[in-house]
């Protein structure tokens, strides 16, 4: 069936709630409005207002709430709007939600599920375009997921509600859009492995989230000059699949990586510090990573174009890495 | 008559702007997320008519009214919404983060509640220089939810910082209306609570804010502590250009639109101010805004090769 | 009688328990930091005799006393200052977190206000599933300061969640005295503008704060949203075992200690209950306290190898 | 003189005080109090309260207002007591203080000092033992300090002052009281640049605040065993000095990075990661880390000893690394 990435999302929290009576959905305008993003568009007139339940602006109260509905037997899916709001709710995710199982030796999981969108693009000016999901993938004790692609949109959610533990599942805002065909019955997929979405032998480019697709067209680039590029999607930041990137880098000697994350102490250090520690002796050029410049990101679209990692720029850095530019 | 002529003109200047703003998104000549005051302009024009130069203004990412209402040139508020190096944050900010340093206009800021500790600080800066200042700082209801409203109330009022919180309660935050939002009936009675002057005001009539800004910045300046006014308003269109406006119905837009306060105001200044000094008012005020969007057209971006520029002071330590 | 000797009793395990923890700490067998209970034994007593085993409870890092109220064993109580695998929270908490499942007992939580949206959560959990349910979150009047007591409280209020806000005003957050945390004098009040109901109780007596937790309980159960009580109690000793009280006078120690809860029940119930009994249950406390750290010395602790275990659960998705 | 860490922090912000009378302290029981590791003990009484300001428990508040008093002329030192609750200031701190500067075109900078105490090691558990400094690091916008010696102590907060932008300056608790002689006339220091603690050639050592002691001890530890260890201390966290650790590693071709942060995602991995780009083909072993373990740290203490860098786990890393373990 012809979808996109919002209905499939859509489709996956409906069923779920179809699923299991437990599960509900909170956060900011997920009712009336239909969700920021149109994400849960006519789920309040499915569910009612108990199990779609609109929240008042206080991001550290609900998503706090979602923690203590979980401990309590309940299933909730809190969307934060975007990860840019979500600082104002990390001291309940970090100290309360990560740390609840050890804390209390084993006695309580918090299987509670956090949406929200991410990343840059769309002109959103330094405060509403961050990208942080890479902080959220240092903090043990959650599963960060980051889904890409129209199944995995579709295929995330009732996993990550069957892990007994929090799952953070970010969206990039770029993708909500992307249309496609998904197979009628698409249904759970794995959220333990990274996946190859395009085999290449000259160099492996690794990302996730909104960026996969410019690394995609980047490697439609190279395959053109005659770069076969292999493309690893993440797809699950915390705990990160380092066997997959491994594997293929001592195939193709070569990495790089993309983030949109700034470069800096992001998600793109561990991997070229993993691929360091592990296959240093397999590398034939260090590992180059294509991150977003380390500045707030401006409004101006020039700007905000310039500061993100583009097909050009990673198709550059591939070469560079290949050639030994 | 004067007063009155100049709040209406500035009224009107606001209104007339952000329908030209939403001309050009639709064009796509400005892009981002675009919030729109129509409808509450009475809010920042009349607070804002009570404010010194040197006071400072803390302000949303609703915040065009604010701007243009403090004095920032149009000019340069339409050539930030190009993106420009000519608008008054050189295009890094958008619509939502107008800043004008000789204007001590400290931002439009995009996180909701996110401008209130700032207030807090800069009055906090008066205060310890003794000077008779304070600092206007506008939010939605909304925002009257978030835990930064009661930290920053509380400390306001325990250290009797000179802020004017100006909460511009126009029924909404998105989608969501005031009861799903607000346990509380009543904002200005709960602002109360924390021990400082706080009322409501009909926040469709600019005499009537003019007035509460009035009396309120003389008790904060006198050194009595901060204030907060609940300006009773509306916005007549949608949350951002986003917004299909499932939420609420038609007959709740056309009711508050018969409170529009540019109406209001026009009707109260009859008969002395004509049609005619309407449409002359009018005719000036399009002329500004035309100058205003071919300025912005013609100026320059910044060059890519600055795009690292500002992220820290062109100084070191 | 019964029920008076039974709170007694709880009041002094508390109490002997406690001192005995601080004897520990000074020799260097119990670590991390150490928050004394003591002086306030009447509230979390008080509160808890009132709620039933299905009803949950959020605790904050001074939790000794709900934790032994609330009926988790001394012994594992005890084991958990010790770090031993044997602890309620197999020594992985210490003092400030002590966590037991079979007792609902949602855990010490050592972040200011950091508790309170848990409890919303389980009280919504509760709601939900349309169990007559309440839950009793414990902090400290400081803890009122912070941006999640407001935002809670608005969100319970809006919601009616089964929550027993539970106010420890001990006067003191730190070293900062009541009134340099709060600009309202009243804390009731101010959490009554939520729309909620809310009043103080003399913490200091057992049995005004069980009769104010059984209306609010039973308030609540019958669906009438949250409660708030603002529980005016002190705490006697240092806010934890590194503070010189320099914020204080003696005098006003010597004041609240001549309220001590213990030394009142125990008035209230002369001449029935005699000096015997007194020494009874105090030899009975004592031989209970031996006993717990006798066991948590002997106990073993969890095996280095385990680690990374309870990180995530043992079972993958 | 002997002093001590926390008075050389106190001597630091008296002496700031004195010179500047736009500086203030606030925070948490800075004032009668005396602060909660007692480096503002004796302020009050010195500076009144009006430069001594006790704040309620209100981390976003007052931080946030430490932000807008510096744009507005003052030059405020904001404590957190530990960084533990700087999660709940962290939108003011990212979004606002780093933020300002550039989405106003260069109009609004922020000069605001904001100490906090980091780091684990007394048994305080998984709430209270967080060192979050390598994710502030991840923030462009600001300047990260971790003083880690007496000199530091003493001499960093006034440049910290004198920078325009928001410095923020990591204390480990570990610290304060580490005891020694400091010169008479000790002010101002360099902040932006590594240091090199001990010279050595075999392998360089690479870390930063609380954990340079223990990389010291195991240099001592090694040294004993024939291996001479450099020692590099970053003092900087952003922006990080790569340059002396380019060259160290240049020189000793080995490095092991030492971070009481958590290893995924870390400070650790973004020093790995610049190692790798820019020195791999000087490297004759892969770059080691040794980190905190990935768990809330746990209460008793072999556990929590387990899970934290030690003098012994540095070492071993160093000799592997040299040795090819
Ligand atoms: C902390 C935070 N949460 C959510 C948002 C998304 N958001 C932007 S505006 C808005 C509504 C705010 O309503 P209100 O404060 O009443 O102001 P209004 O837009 O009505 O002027 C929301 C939810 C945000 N920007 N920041
Ligand atoms: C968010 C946060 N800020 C600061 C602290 C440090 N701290 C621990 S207890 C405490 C005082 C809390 O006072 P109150 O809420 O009145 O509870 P009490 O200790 O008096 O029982 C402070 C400041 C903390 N744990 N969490
Ligand atoms: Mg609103
Ligand atoms: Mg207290």
């Amino acid at each position: 069936m012809k979808t996109t990435y919002r209905e499939a999302l859509r489709e996956a929290i409906r069923d779920a709630m179809r699923r299991d009576d437990r599960v509900f959905l909170m956060g900011e305008d997920v009712g009336s409005y239909g969700g920021c993003y149109a994400v849960s568009l006519g789920l309040l007139e499915e569910f009612g207002p108990e199990r779609v339940r609109d929240t008042p602006l206080s991001e550290s109260a609900f998503v706090g709430a979602g923690i203590g509905a979980a401990l309590n037997g309940m299933r909730p899916i809190v969307e934060i709007m975007t990860v840019n709001f979500s600082l104002l709710a990390l001291d309940q995710i970090l100290n309360n939600a990560a740390t609840l199982l050890h804390m209390s030796g084993g006695q309580f999981a918090v299987p509670v599920v956090i949406r929200m969108t991410t990343g840059a693009g769309r002109q959103l000016a330094a405060q509403h375009s961050h990208s942080l999901e890479g902080w959220y993938a240092h903090i043990p004790g959650l599963r960060v997921l980051a889904p890409a692609t129209l199944e995995d949109a579709r295929g995330m959610v009732w996993p990550a509600l069957c892990d007994p533990d929090p799952v953070l599942i970010f969206e990039h805002n770029g993708l909500y859009n992307l249309a496609g065909e998904l197979a009628d019955d698409a249904g759970p997929v794995d959220i333990t492995r990274a996946a190859v979405r395009r085999p290449g032998r000259d160099v492996t480019l690794i990302t996730y989230g909104g960026s996969l697709t410019k690394t995609l067209a980047a490697a439609d680039d190279l395959a053109a000059g005659g770069i076969e590029a292999e493309v690893v999607d993440l797809r699950t930041l915390r705990p990160l699949d380092s066997d997959t990137v491994l594997e293929c880098v001592r195939k193709t000697h070569r990495a790089v990586v993309v983030d949109e994350g700034w470069r800096s102490g992001g998600l793109s250090a561990e991997i070229a510090a993993r691929i360091g520690e592990e296959a240093l002796y397999d590398l034939d050029a260090p590992v180059r990573r294509v991150c977003s410049a380390e500045v707030p990101i401006p409004y101006a679209r020039h700007l905000e174009e310039a500061a993100l990692p583009q097909t050009a720029s990673i198709a550059a850095a591939a070469r560079e890495v290949v050639r030994g530019g | 008559m004067k007063e009155e002529l100049e709040l209406l003109r500035q009224m009107v200047r606001i209104r007339r702007f952000e329908e030209r703003c939403a001309e050009l998104y639709s064009s796509a000549q400005i892009r981002g997320f675009l919030h729109l005051y129509v409808g509450e302009e009475a809010v920042a024009t009349g607070v804002l008519s009570e404010l010194d130069p040197q006071d400072s203004v803390v302000s949303t990412y609703r915040d065009h009214g604010h701007a243009l209402a403090r004095g920032v040139p149009m000019d340069a508020v339409m050539a930030e919404m190009f993106g420009k190096v000519t608008g008054c944050s050189r295009g890094r900010g958008g619509s939502m983060h107008l800043f004008d340093a000789s204007h001590r206009l400290f931002g439009g800021n995009a996180i909701v509640g996110g401008g209130l500790p700032i207030a807090a600080g800069l009055a906090l800066g008066h205060l310890m220089r003794g000077e008779p200042r304070v600092v206007a700082c506008f939010f939605g209801e909304g925002a009257a939810a978030e835990g930064e409203f009661h930290e920053v109330l509380n400390l306001s009022a325990l250290w009797r910082l000179p802020v004017l919180f100006c909460c511009e309660n126009n029924q909404y935050a998105m989608g969501t209306a005031f009861a799903k939002e607000h346990a509380a009936a009543d904002l200005a009675l709960r602002a109360g609570s924390y021990g400082l002057a706080a009322w409501s005001v009909d926040g469709m009539d600019v005499l009537a804010v003019k007035e509460s800004a009035r009396r309120a910045a003389e008790e904060i300046r006198a050194g009595g502590g901060p204030c907060l006014l609940e300006l009773r308003t509306y916005r007549f269109r949608a949350h951002s250009m986003y917004d299909p406006e499932r939420y609420r119905d038609k007959e709740e837009v056309a009711h508050w639109r018969d409170l529009d306060p540019i109406d209001r105001l026009r009707n109260a200044m009859r008969p002395e101010f004509t049609d005619d000094d309407l449409a002359a008012l009018e005719a000036e005020v399009a002329a500004e805004i035309d100058l205003a969007v071919a300025t912005a057209e013609a100026a320059d971006v910044e060059p890519v090769a600055d795009l690292t520029r500002f992220v820290t002071s062109e100084v070191t330590p």
